[in-house]
């Protein structure tokens, strides 16, 4: 059969984001492609050093409109690392809630998007009404539905009061009931897993060699959580399971980002419950001294990593990221060969591409 | 008379079905997340008209979102020159507007316009789904009045 | 029974879809109504506010600019096509002159001649 | 002449299946918004889509043969009219005549290979893949509602609609005899329609818009247009065949009856389209082979049985 190259990107229904590939196509089988990134390359790390401290939480918040936060809240506690402060026990839980709320968010998304590519588009419109509810608690905790600027350097920007808190309560409860209806209809769903059993899978040595993380390094029967694994104050203080899966396909992927979901409103309860009195901010210098600090945390799609030296000016001397799309976009080439071209949303959706956050 | 019967009834038709594009230049997720939830049923835009459509050639308005870096530059020229007129571009988030945050870097060149003329500017970090409904709405009011489209 | 009901739970979630009602917000057709802590357009408090250029600093995306001749004579300016909407300036302000409400900024035809200005002062 | 120039223009030719069309295209949105939790489109949404994609400039990749892509859906267009003027609507036949099942059958492929060829002249490379993928898809759908669409001629013992509708008037609605063929016509109708879940030729994440992917402005809303009148004519089609037992009715209340028919069979539709997932190519030609085929035999067997 005749061999047909097939440009996808940089505008494709599948990519919400600017990704460009070109896929060697003949009949219905895709021999293998090639990968071009770069599209959102805005040179956050060099701008982040023209910046000073407090801008650059502001910057470092776009760096993702999924992730925003978690983002912040990393660099944020590299800034502390280095300053030597400690921020108060209810700015870490109020952290912790926005982490756990976005992890929600963002597998909500997620599930959505793959139902979406595989032709489900009620499923898509159900789960992403759902997350509309997670969105107004984080709108009525920080003011602002995706990016919150709710982090600060020492501590967090917004507390919740009495009235707040009860608010959030209700609707943390009332995202149970719809959330679990969601994910009730995505897991026994027999049309989503004819599509995605079997589809894309990384064996669990793939994973180790290319430095994998995060849902799809669980879906792959890797136990890694940082959460667990190297948490930050209250993590260590609190109970929770690490999903993983066995088989590392597609299916696996949508299992455990939907138990993680579950997983993840426990958490917020658990966070609600024991929430601390108190401070929610300490001031902190804006210049800060010389020195360096590694920080990482979970976000949703994995460890984020971030390096920060200081020379003891109110600018960064160095500020260097590293992502969890990175190394799933390094392996995306080769899961994009000998597979069928219905199958290429599949494995685009299964590994959840964050290219904002890869290029930066 | 008649001329002008099919003009209005063009324009009529125009107002009142927008499909639209989605074009990323290199934001960072934000307000494209905020447009595909424009679909959604909390803002659901199908009442007004508005679908997101997949290729060029079948959309009226380019939505872009983010500061133009260097290597979109290309692509979102060329998926302009695909639309057939008339056709509207609309810059969503202060970064498509003028760069905003990432102003001074060296991979970004800035706001849309410094590439396509843009009919509308909806300023926002991200923009609310509301503000870009109203956005859309000036934008139909804009045709309903049958200014034509930039080239 | 519970096997049958999960396999047709999609079915089951339309249908009760279309008996309940359209989770649509009323706008456009209906006055927009915006949560109280929403950070919109900047508003400014002139009597407070000295022209001591605090919030202009901290500014991560050049969306304030301030033209300052002398303690007495200078311009505070806004470019809502510019702004992050992000609150520093809010933070920054330590006379709590600079703030955000909770109103829409409106899409315009022109950003660049898109400019608020906050306060004048003349000498 | 008039009458036959009336019945050409107006009902039930080009006006009334044009309407017919729009309110389907309306009907289906409107459901499956609200399926989905949402409002939906204003009634005339589909009249102002299609008013606008005719006042847009027409645009076609370099190389691409003006004529041919023009003359693609124009032909099917027509295609599809003629075959709507062959089927009975609320019992009234003006051009029936032994045999024009057939020609139905015959004149609702067009459409098909029209669009295959639509992606093969406008030279986009997904408009190649799409319309590859179209003719896949009609190997797999085609032979099963072929078959399934036998049985009432069959049963009716006549190749006419109109005398499978009389035959019904006697017998019953052929429904009750064919609950299979019934369900084949359904998935095959689907599958003719490229309605989701058998969207494979036109699915946006895979093959962005398929075989019309380049194609822009009035051709593209002649394509449009003809995609709902034909699902009206399939649903016609389907509604005669197997539930076409009100000839004899009182004129009005037959009317009545025909029209809940057709809104069930829209809800069908939506329905389906809602909670299906799209199926793989290799998944469709393994139904449609493996399972359809087989099936829509053993109704055949079944009805020569009744027969003898």
């Amino acid at each position: 059969m005749r061999k047909i190259t097939v440009p996808i990107g940089p505008q494709h229904p599948l990519l919400k984001e600017p990704l460009s590939m070109k896929l060697e196509i003949s009949g219905e089988r895709v021999l293998g492609g090639t990968l071009r990134l770069g599209y959102v390359h805005r040179g956050i790390e060099k701008l982040a050093q023209q910046r000073t401290y407090v801008q650059n939480v502001h910057l470092i918040e776009r760096i993702c409109g999924i992730c925003s936060h978690v983002h912040t809240t990393t660099y944020c506690s590299a800034v502390e690392a280095i300053l030597g402060i400690e921020i108060p026990p209810r700015a870490q839980y109020i952290r912790a809630l926005m982490c756990e709320l976005e992890r929600i968010h963002s597998h909500l998304l997620w599930l959505g998007i793959l139902a979406k590519h595989v032709g489900l588009d009620t499923i898509f419109m159900h789960a992403w009404h759902d997350r509309e509810l997670v969105l107004d608690i984080m709108e009525s905790i920080s003011g602002g539905r995706v990016s919150h600027a709710a982090n600060e350097i020492g501590g967090v920007r917004f507390d919740l009061d009495e009235e707040n808190e009860t608010l959030i309560r209700t609707n943390i409860s009332k995202l149970h009931d719809q959330v679990s209806g969601v994910l009730d209809v995505i897991e026994n769903e027999p049309a989503l897993q004819a599509r995605t059993r079997g589809v894309a899978p990384i064996s669990t040595d793939l994973i180790r060699q290319y430095c994998m993380v995060g849902p799809i390094a669980r879906a792959s029967g890797l136990d890694v959580d940082l959460r667990r694994d190297d948490p930050w104050p209250p993590y260590d203080r609190l109970d929770f399971n690490v999903i993983t899966h066995p088989d590392g396909d597609a299916w696996a992927r949508t299992i455990v980002r939907a138990e993680e979901t579950r997983e993840s409103l426990h958490l917020c309860e658990a966070i609600l419950r024991d929430l601390p009195g108190g401070d929610v901010t300490v001031r902190a210098p804006r210049k800060v001294p010389a020195g360096e600090a590694v920080t990482r945390s979970e976000a949703p799609r994995g460890e984020v990593f971030y390096y920060l030296r200081s020379d003891g000016s109110d600018q960064p001397a160095r500020l260097k990221i590293r992502t969890p799309t990175l190394p799933a976009l390094s392996l995306l080439p080769e899961q994009l060969s000998a597979i069928n071209v219905a199958d290429i949303p599949v494995v685009l959706a299964g590994i959840d591409l964050c290219i904002a956050c890869a290029d930066r | 008379m008649l001329q002008k019967f099919i003009d209005k009834t063009y324009r009529w038709a125009q107002r009142n079905s927008l499909w639209v594009m989605h074009f990323n230049t290199g934001g960072c997720n934000g307000c494209d997340i905020e447009i595909l939830d424009l679909l959604t049923p909390r803002y659901d835009v199908e009442r007004l008209g508005i679908l997101a459509e997949a290729t060029p050639r079948h959309a009226d308005v380019l939505l872009c979102t983010g500061p133009v870096t260097h290597q979109a530059k290309d692509g979102l020229w060329q998926i302009y020159s695909q639309m057939p007129s008339p056709k509207w571009v609309v810059a969503v988030g202060s970064c498509s507007n003028t760069g905003a945050v990432f102003h001074g870097s060296d991979t970004v060149l800035g706001g849309v316009d410094k590439i396509l003329p843009v009919d509308l500017y909806i300023p926002g970090c991200p923009c609310r789904p509301e503000a870009i409904i109203d956005g859309l709405l000036k934008l139909r009011e804009r045709i309903a009045q049958g200014e034509p489209d930039q080239v | 029974m519970e096997k049958f009901k999960k396999r047709f739970s999609l079915l089951s979630a339309i249908i009760q879809a279309w008996f309940d009602k359209p989770e649509t917000v009323g706008y456009p057709f209906l006055p927009l109504v915006l949560p109280e802590g929403f950070r919109g357009a900047i508003v400014i408090d002139p009597d407070k506010c000295t022209g001591c250029g605090l919030c202009v600093r901290d500014c991560p995306a050049g969306g304030l600019r301030l033209e300052k001749k002398s303690r007495d004579e200078f311009k505070l300016m806004h470019h809502p096509a510019s702004c992050a909407y992000c609150g520093q300036c809010e933070r920054s302000c330590l006379r709590g002159a600079i703030s955000h409400s909770n109103a829409l900024v409106a899409a315009t035809t022109d950003a660049r001649e898109l400019v608020v200005v906050l306060k004048e002062k003349q000498g | 002449m008039i009458e036959g120039l009336f019945f050409l223009l107006f009902f039930p030719g080009l006006a009334f299946q044009v309407v017919c069309g729009l309110a389907f295209e309306w009907l289906d949105r409107k459901l499956l918004a609200r399926f989905q939790r949402r409002v939906g489109p204003p009634w005339y949404q589909p009249l102002a889509d299609l008013i606008k994609l005719f006042s847009k400039e027409d645009l076609l990749p370099k190389g691409a043969n003006h004529l041919i892509a023009a003359l693609l859906p124009l032909v099917s267009f027509s295609a599809v009219l003629t075959a709507g003027l062959y089927i009975p609507v609320a019992g009234f036949t003006p051009f029936s005549f032994e045999g024009d099942l057939i020609v139905i059958l015959f004149l609702m492929s067009v459409p098909t290979l029209a669009y295959y060829l639509a992606g093969i002249v406008s030279l986009g490379v997904y408009s190649v893949l799409g319309g590859g993928r179209s003719l896949l898809q009609f190997f797999s759908y085609e032979v099963p509602l072929l078959i399934a669409l036998s049985g009432p001629a069959i049963l009716g013992q006549s190749w006419s609609v109109a005398g499978i509708m009389e035959a019904q008037t006697v017998q019953g609605p052929f429904v009750i005899f064919q609950p299979l063929g019934f369900i084949l016509a359904i998935v095959g109708l689907i599958g003719k329609l490229k309605r989701d879940p058998l969207d494979i030729p036109s699915a946006k994440s895979e093959v962005v818009g398929g075989s019309l992917t380049e194609i822009t402005g009035t051709k593209l809303g002649l394509w449009h247009l003809l995609m709902k009148v034909q699902a009206v004519v399939g649903i016609f089609l389907v509604i005669n065949l197997y539930l076409g037992w009100l000839k004899y009715l009182p004129a009005h209340l037959s009317i009545l009856v025909f029209v809940i028919e057709c809104l069930i069979m829209v809800v069908i539709l939506s329905v389906t389209s809602a909670v299906f997932a799209r199926l793989r190519i290799d998944q469709l030609a393994g139904l449609g082979w493996k399972i359809l085929v087989p099936l829509a035999l053993l109704q055949i067997g079944f009805v020569i049985l009744m027969g003898v």
